[in-house]
């Protein structure tokens, strides 16, 4: 099985290549169907794949498979080549298997769109470049992958480009993550400029040895970690993700929340060799910025009405979870962390995708309400995915987050601290959303005023809010079951239940095993249910049982509704005095200066010659005079030749 | 040995396209299809005569090969000398491919006779730069392809053709006139050496010079180059040209014609003046990396689809530079395979942009509005094209930018690192002009004038797809042809030179793996 | 008769001491051949017209002879050329005359620029109604005297051939007798250049004062005998020979008649004027200075490297200015002058043989172009601001594709003659390390490009007037283009054999 | 110097500095003059100025070379004569304002 690991991506590379050239022959749904098979094709070789692992050990675990010489130059070599161990397997599994799917459920969700066929090959493209990021054995196949998924995430963003809204989220989410690209480059070069090549082994095997200064190495990590950023919107590169949905929403659900997002995790645990021989301080900062974002994202989360943007500054802040996780050292648990929050936040915006779907694209979580009435199984189902993200206990947030938590407390109290508060928040703000949604009025029902006003045929009007079809509700209900067991795969019982640790234990995670046992893990676990019961408890009083305008005005100041004006800053401080000076260059330096030079050399030229001709009187006598004069200088410098002589 | 040897392909790149300009002028001007058909076929037997030398060239080879040399005015010792090398055959190659593709893509009506056989006289020039491994031969190449290109922008340009076409000659002009003095003072002082007055760029290429003359030699023989690629701050010739220029003028202009400055950079500059082109490596490095950023600001804020195009090519070229004068391994095969890459892209790039143009008769950015609903075929190649301008891994222009900046990271680090930003702007200003021309909706006047590909045009611009995508994820075997000559050039210039060893082949770059 | 007159025989006759006779040096007839054909021809043809009472002469009657006339004139050199491979040139009739590879050459030029010059004029005239016999004695004559200039080996034998030629000229400019400009022309052009003249003789007299002989090989033995250093009267000399034979060169600044007499001329008598002139009164500045005052060369270098400059600079310049294609040609004319001059500074082998090359090309050259504009100035010879080349390639688009390689060639753009013969002079320059020369001469070619430039936009990238009339090609106009262009393509092409001619006429 | 040893008296350089100065007064003369008639005529007085200076080398030289080559100037000068004043006579007839030069002043610039 283990050789046709190369099938993992091939299979969604396949679908992409048949849809782009045929796609629009196929049509709808075969279109669809035909992509959801290719991507669920490759679930099932990356199952077999994982079976294949499995039954190895130690070395063994580890598999490159050769496909061809990409880039040999002088001595760069770079080898298209698939790597699989638990780490890039693991990281398979879920993308295939969520991609799936989403795949699925775009099929019901993606219904009588005009580009439905193509929505099918980006979709494919997708997954193969996140196949290549996760699978590559090296920085640059890596990037080949890393790069992919910004483009597709760019065409996916602003797949409904016709709203410059999306075709501008688009843009930005692709400049954004370019800078932090630009960070990933710069630690490439690095990289092989001291190690001389870009494979993992070789550089992990040159970082090892200790031939890496301690500078390079801190150097080269920080410069992933500025890749990280920009592709896992951590602060401050974060300002695309909010508003990356303006896609679709099973983009959002899985590049946007599942996949994409969290390469930037999967990049840092990926090189934790080389964090080993950097300076401390470098894991410090990852952790930093990841406990900052955590917080900072949760923040705005509990002041938005957007039903998608909700979702994306939690993922944010669950990014930032991870982050901290491997910050301080527990490269498990960001992984943990990252398979659960894949099923329970897919599941969620699968969910905000049904409702969305149900009121005809309303994404105001306050013009809906009671939605459990009309749309019962995508209540149930949210249900799920709201207690798991809340962090309550057997869902599978709740084991994820609470290794992080203990991590954190270990390595640093204040950090410990922020994670926890955040933990708060995230109870909070997501019972928030969750009681707007599901509970309380059905403020879509107009009365009849607006009725009358908007007149009765409107679809807000004659359509009552649906379940959307099978198609769509088969995938939430699997999530929903992930989201709901998904924490077994790492039960922090023993070292035997810790499946997921053990299954990683032959890549090279380092850090310090996570306490198995003990009052401290219990009663921590505790403090952190406890806290998130508070957060639910708080949303239930100001938002379900009181419903108390002011107060709910009082919680959503206009500082965090407008995200802490970030944009604005970025704008003001960015993007506008680049655009001036690219003006400035443009039509004052470029036209007026230096094309101005080029142009005043003719001018010269005319003017020299306009005066000149001013000589030229037409009088015979003063073309003589012209003869004579040269005549006399001729003859002066005859007689000064001769008088030097 | 091949078979090569007995029939003289090099010759024949350059007289054949000769003879269908002659042929075409002697058409009859009213039967404008055949007289297209017969500058295509032209045009694609001296393509199949590239494809020919590609395959029987050999790999691995650092020298010249199917070498072809004949005396031609034996009083100055010049001769007819062309050759081929890692260096020049993929722009020959890439030569022989887009001028059937500039003959055929563009919908051309106003006088096609006169139309085709300039274009066709073009390529003759354009093949005869890449060959020449004579001074003379070189320069007369260099200065003749200024008359057809001249024709075409004056001729059948747009708005502002005259002068565009009239400053693009001067321009370019200026700086061959310098180096013109320059290469017959090295022939001289070559002469007062060996006593054999000589063009030949071998015998010469050993000339033993003074140091100080060298540099002054080759400060002329650059500002020719630099002109010619263009280097910042000598670049205003091109927005000009490259916008006024119909398309196919745009697509040669960009996709060949601006290489001849790299090239010559690479041949001549360091051919001749190995110790001189690491002298100036720094500043020419440090002009490299504002033309990366500043073409790309400019670029932005362009109205002018066109002009941003030109601009980027500023950009581009500045990576080209900037690889070739960091002189490692990854960086010169970087510049090099990038001279394809961009001539690639761009080519593409301009043919889309000229396509727009026929049907909607505007360059302006603010004119255009949801290309894409209209046109998916079109907005999808667009969108393949510009990604592989902004250097999408996967897709060739990476591969060039890549090893550009990966090799000079080597050996100039912080050049690599400001340059690296370059990578940032050019996804700005591209995607900005993407969404501006083909996102939004589209209003009524696009509505009713834009109708995706025809099929002429989608088999026009394949070829070009299929090079993007095959150089982006197999770009081995070129780089291998390329690489021998790169490593040559190197070993030259650091024999030349003397003192840039741990420069020029700096430990690590080498010796890893 | 005519020998008697124009061989300087008479007062180089020496005293025999010992018989205390009169001894006539022989005449050899071979030496003078071109000169008595020319001028023979034209007193001919001339004296045929009248006695026959040609009215209305057939067409092509004249041009016709003319040209036969200049060949066999040409074809006289064979004799020449005959001898100098064989070792047995030099110098003839009282060393006056020389017969060698330099006067073969431009024999063989100045010939051409008289055939080219009177196939343009016959249709010329004729649709000017100014048929008659005139024009082609005058130019016969007039190339007579170039030729007799080309082959002077004395300075008073160099005088009488500039006069010869001049005269001619002045009555060629003023032809046109219903056009005022040509009047003016031949006015302007007389009074200086009787100034210039007698300037030049001013020069002789020095010279011959400083060296005792106006003979150019026995000035060669005295200075080569004598160190000179800081003789004024030779330095004087030198000067005002040069202003004289700058004068008939059109360098600056002695070039302002050039402007006026080009254009007021009739457009084939300007042609034949920028060409023949011009290398009449080179072949008089290579005699003079790079053969015969070979050692003064540190005396009149920079006043020759002055004057290239100058003229190179300023006839660029200011013919960026001209509305009139004529006088926009009279300052290239200037141009190309500071180009050849070039070749003069040099004082090389390479640099005659450049200088000589580029005399050749320019010759078909600006005759080519003449050819042109005569034909597109329509009757009335007025019709010549640039205008009227307006959408020249719509009207008559052989025309244009020819005048376009002509003003390409001017521009010296590769594979034409023209370019050749710049690659020539710079070379020679840079051989002789006048770097400075080389480059500022190249810069001019660009600041030149762009006026060559202009018209070809004009004709190519512009809308024809619309009350422009169509063009035809007369037979004449049409072989001389036919020539020329082959001339300029061959030479641009495949120069090898005309480079070797050029290095064999060398001056020694 | 050869001039001062050819000659054995001072009067050489005088008749020299004669004709030196008859030339500037000619071509003073045909600079500052605007009838074309006057402008002639001085240009026949510079040509006499060197007649006057080859006779005078002639002399210093003791060579009759110099002296021969006045005839030569004299036949030119009287073939000038004729053809300029036939192009003066066809230009300036039946002008008002007499043979000025400056009223040919069509061509310019």
């Amino acid at each position: 099985m283990l050789e046709l690991v190369w099938l993992i991506p091939a299979l969604p590379l396949l679908g992409f290549l048949i849809l782009v050239f045929g796609g629009k022959r196929i049509g709808e749904p075969n279109a669809g169907r035909l992509g959801a098979a290719m991507v669920g094709a490759s679930f099932l070789v990356t199952v077999g794949v994982f079976f294949d692992l499995l039954s190895r050990h130690g070395e063994q675990r580890s598999f490159t498979r050769v496909l061809f010489t990409w880039l040999p130059s002088g001595g760069l070599k770079v080898n298209a080549a698939i790597l699989a161990d638990p780490l890039s397997i693991t990281m398979a599994l879920f993308v295939t298997g969520i991609g799936t799917l989403i795949h699925i459920y775009a099929i019901g969700y993606m219904h009588g769109d005009e580009r439905f066929a193509r929505f099918f090959v980006y979709m494919n493209l997708f997954v193969f470049s996140m196949l290549a990021l996760i699978l590559g054995d090296s920085f640059l196949t890596m990037f080949l992958g890393w790069e992919g998924v910004g483009a597709c995430s760019y065409l996916l963003i602003s797949f409904w480009f016709e709203r410059d809204s999306a075709a501008s989220a688009g843009k930005k989410a692709f400049v954004v993550n370019r800078v932090g690209d630009f960070g990933l480059m710069m630690a490439m070069f690095l990289i092989f400029s001291k190690a001389g090549s870009l494979t993992y082994a070789n550089v992990f095997e040159f970082a090892k040895a200790g031939s890496f200064t301690r500078t390079a190495a801190t150097a080269a990590c920080l410069l992933l970690f500025v890749g990280a950023i920009g592709k896992s919107a951590q602060l401050p590169l974060y300002v695309w993700l909010p508003d990356a949905m303006e896609g679709p929403t099973p983009v959002s659900a899985l590049i946007h929340a599942a996949t994409m997002v969290t390469a930037g995790v999967y990049l840092m645990v990926r090189i934790h060799p080389l964090f080993l021989v950097a300076s401390p301080n470098a894991l410090h900062v990852v952790a930093w910025v990841g406990a900052l974002t955590a917080l900072f994202a949760a923040t705005i989360a509990c002041a938005q009405d957007d039903i998608k943007r909700v979702l994306a500054y939690s993922t944010m802040s669950q990014l930032g979870y991870m982050f901290l996780a491997v910050g301080v050292g527990a490269n498990t648990a960001a992984i943990f962390h990252m398979v659960t929050h894949a099923f329970f936040k897919a599941l969620m915006f699968l969910g905000a995708g049904s409702v969305i779907h149900g009121m005809h694209d309303e994404q105001n979580i306050k013009k809906m309400g009671n939605l459990r009435k009309w749309m019962p199984i995508t209540f149930i189902t949210y249900l799920v995915g709201w207690l798991a993200i809340a962090g309550i206990p057997p869902f599978a947030g709740f084991w994820s987050k609470d290794d992080i938590l203990l991590a954190a407390y270990r390595d640093n109290k204040v950090l410990w601290l922020m994670a926890l508060f955040t933990a708060i928040l995230t109870a909070y703000y997501m019972s928030r959303q969750f009681f707007l949604v599901f509970f309380g009025k059905e403020r879509f029902l107009h009365d009849a005023q607006t009725v009358a006003a908007i007149g009765p045929n409107d679809a807000h009007v004659r359509d009552h809010p649906h379940e959307s079809p099978p198609t769509m509700w088969l995938p939430l209900v699997a999530l929903a079951g992930l989201a709901l067991v998904g924490g077994a795969i790492n039960l922090p019982f023993n070292a035997k239940t810790e499946f997921l640790g053990k299954w990683l234990e032959s890549v090279d995670l380092g850090g310090r095993p996570i306490l198995a046992g003990g009052a401290l893990k219990y009663g921590l676990a505790a403090v952190t249910v406890v806290l998130g019961l508070v957060g639910v408890a708080i949303a239930y009083n100001f938002w379900l049982r009181t419903n108390d305008a002011r107060a709910q005005a009082a919680l959503e100041p206009a500082l965090l509704q407008r995200a802490y004006g970030v944009d604005g800053l970025y704008s003001a401080v960015i993007e506008t005095p680049g655009r001036l000076l690219s003006a400035w260059l443009a039509f004052v330096f470029d036209r007026k200066i230096i094309d101005g030079a080029v142009n005043g050399l003719g001018l010269v030229v005319r003017f020299a010659g306009g005066k000149l001709r001013k000589l030229q009187t037409g009088y015979v006598r003063n073309y003589a005079l012209g003869i004579a004069g040269g005549m006399v200088l001729l003859l002066a410098y005859a007689l000064a030749r001769a008088g030097i002589q | 040995m091949q078979p090569s040897v007995s029939f003289p392909i090099l010759s024949a790149l350059v007289l054949v396209p000769v003879i269908g300009a002659i042929v075409v002028a002697l058409l009859p001007k009213s039967r404008a299809e055949i007289v297209k058909l017969v500058g295509l076929g032209f045009s694609l037997i001296t393509a199949a005569m590239a494809g020919w030398m590609l395959v029987a060239f050999h790999k691995g080879e650092a020298g010249y090969q199917f070498v072809s040399k004949h005396a031609w005015i034996k009083t100055w010792g010049i001769s007819w000398h062309l050759g081929v090398d890692g260096i020049s055959l993929f722009l020959i190659v890439l030569t022989g491919l887009l001028f059937p593709i500039a003959i055929w893509g563009p919908d051309e009506r106003r006088d096609i006779k006169a139309y085709i056989a300039w274009i066709l006289v073009l390529e003759a020039g354009v093949m005869g730069v890449f060959l020449s491994l004579d001074l003379f031969l070189f320069f007369v190449f260099f200065e003749i392809v200024l008359v057809p290109m001249y024709f075409l922008i004056g001729g059948w340009g747009h708005e502002n053709r005259v002068y565009a076409a009239l400053k693009f000659f001067l321009y370019t002009m200026a700086g061959s006139a310098v180096m013109l003095v320059a290469m017959l003072t090295l022939v001289f002082l070559n002469k007062s050496h060996t006593g054999v007055m000589t063009f030949d760029l071998l015998e010469l290429s050993k000339a033993n010079l003074a140091t100080s003359t060298a540099r002054w030699l080759f400060l002329a023989f650059a500002l020719a180059f630099a002109i010619k690629v263009p280097v910042f701050p000598l670049h205003t010739w091109l927005p000009d040209a490259h916008t006024e220029a119909p398309t196919a003028g745009s697509v040669v202009l960009a996709g060949v014609m601006l290489k001849m400055g790299t090239y010559g950079l690479l041949r001549f500059g360091m051919g001749l003046f190995p110790e001189a082109s690491t002298w100036i490596a720094p500043a020419m490095l440090t002009l490299a990396v504002i033309g990366i950023i500043y073409g790309a600001l400019v670029a932005t804020v362009q109205s002018d689809l066109k002009r941003l195009v030109a601009y980027s090519s500023v950009a581009h070229l500045g990576f080209i530079i900037m690889g070739t004068y960091a002189f490692t391994t990854p960086s010169l095969t970087g510049g090099v395979i990038q001279m394809v890459n961009h001539g690639l892209s761009t080519g593409a790039l301009f043919l889309l942009v000229g396509w727009i143009y026929e049907r909607r008769h505007t360059r302006q950015i603010s004119e255009l509005k949801g290309l894409f609903k209209l046109a998916p075929v079109l907005g999808g190649v667009f969108l393949l094209v510009m990604f592989s301008s902004i250097g999408l891994p996967g897709l060739n222009g990476f591969v060039g930018e890549f090893l550009i900046l990966i090799g000079t990271f080597a050996s100039r680090r912080w050049w690599a690192v400001v340059a690296g930003t370059g990578v940032i702007l050019a996804a700005l200003y591209m995607l900005w002009a993407f969404q501006r021309t083909f996102h939004g909706e589209p209003d009524e006047v696009n509505r009713d004038h834009m109708h995706d590909l025809t099929l002429r045009e989608r088999l026009s611009i394949a070829p070009l797809l299929m090079l993007i995508v095959f150089l982006g994820v197999y770009p081995k075997p070129v780089l291998e042809r390329i690489e021998p000559s790169v490593k040559a050039l190197l070993i030259h210039v650091e024999n030349g030179s003397g003192t840039v060893e741990s420069r020029v082949s700096s430990g690590v770059v080498e010796s890893a793996e | 008769m005519l020998g008697a007159l124009l061989t300087p025989s008479a007062f180089l006759a020496q005293t025999d001491a010992v018989t205390d006779r009169i001894v006539t040096p022989h005449v050899d007839w071979v030496a003078i051949a071109p000169t008595m054909i020319l001028i023979g021809g034209a007193l001919l043809l001339l004296l045929a017209s009248s006695l026959l009472r040609i009215t209305r002469p057939p067409k092509y009657l004249y041009a016709g002879s003319s040209a036969l006339i200049a060949s066999a004139a040409a074809l006289a050199t064979e004799k020449h050329w005959e001898r100098v491979r064989h070792g047995r040139g030099g110098a003839f009739i009282a060393n006056a005359v020389k017969v060698d590879g330099f006067s073969v050459f431009l024999t063989v030029a100045i010939c051409a620029a008289i055939a080219l010059a009177a196939l343009i004029a016959d249709d010329y005239l004729r649709r000017e109604r100014l048929d008659g016999v005139e024009f082609y004695v005058l130019a016969l004559l007039s190339g007579g005297g170039g030729v007799i200039m080309v082959s002077a080996n004395d300075l008073i034998v160099l005088f009488l051939g500039l006069e010869v030629l001049s005269i001619a000229l002045y009555v060629l400019a003023g032809s046109h007798v219903r056009r005022a400009e040509s009047q003016e022309a031949a006015v302007k052009y007389f009074v200086l250049g009787a100034f210039s003249s007698a300037v030049f003789l001013y020069g002789i007299a020095l010279t011959y004062g400083a060296t005792g002989s106006t003979n150019l090989g026995e000035i060669t033995n005295y200075l080569s005998t004598h160190v000179v250093f800081g003789n004024g009267l030779l330095v004087a000399g030198m000067a005002l020979l040069l202003v004289g034979l700058g004068f008939k060169i059109a360098a600056v600044p002695f070039h302002m008649w050039a402007p006026d007499v080009y254009q007021g001329s009739p457009t084939p008598a300007t042609g034949f004027m920028a060409a023949a002139a011009k290398t009449a009164g080179f072949a008089g500045l290579l005699r003079v200075f790079v053969s015969a005052m070979a050692t003064q060369r540190l005396d009149w270098q920079p006043i020759v490297w002055t004057l290239a400059v100058l003229s190179m600079v300023i006839g660029s310049v200011l013919a960026v200015m001209q509305t009139d294609i004529k006088r926009m040609l009279a300052y290239s004319s200037i141009s190309h002058a500071g180009f050849i001059l070039i070749g003069v500074q040099a004082a090389t082998q390479d640099g005659v043989s450049g200088a000589l090359f580029y005399l050749m090309a320019y010759t078909f050259i600006v005759l080519g172009s003449f050819a042109v504009i005569t034909v597109v100035a329509r009757q009335g010879d007025a019709a010549h601001t640039l205008d009227t080349y307006k959408g020249l390639a719509r009207r008559q688009p052989i025309l244009a594709l020819v005048f376009t390689l002509f003003l390409f060639a001017q521009a010296g753009v590769p594979l034409t003659s023209g370019f050749v013969a710049k690659f020539g002079v710079i070379q020679a320059a840079v051989d002789a390390h006048s770097y400075a020369l080389a480059i500022i001469a190249m810069l001019s070619a660009v600041v030149a490009a762009f006026f060559y430039l202009r018209i070809i936009v004009l004709m190519y990238m512009a809308d024809p007037e619309a009350d422009a009339p169509p063009l035809t090609i007369p037979l004449g106009v049409g072989i001389v283009l036919v020539v020329t262009v082959a001339f300029t393509l061959f030479a641009g092409i495949l120069p090898q054999s005309l480079i070797d001619f050029a290095k064999s006429a060398v001056l020694s | 110097m050869n001039l001062v040893a050819a000659t054995t008296s001072v009067p050489g350089a005088w008749y020299l500095a004669v004709a030196a100065v008859l030339f500037t007064i000619g071509a003073v003369g045909l600079l500052s003059r605007r009838n074309v008639l006057v402008m002639f005529m001085c240009v026949e007085l510079m040509l006499n100025a060197v007649n006057l200076t080859f006779v005078t080398f002639a002399r210093m030289l003791d060579d009759i070379g110099g002296q021969v080559l006045v005839f030569f100037t004299l036949v030119v000068a009287a073939a000038e004569v004729v053809v300029g004043l036939a192009i003066i006579v066809s230009i300036f007839r039946g002008r008002v304002e007499g043979a000025t030069a400056d009223s040919a002043n069509i061509l310019k610039g």
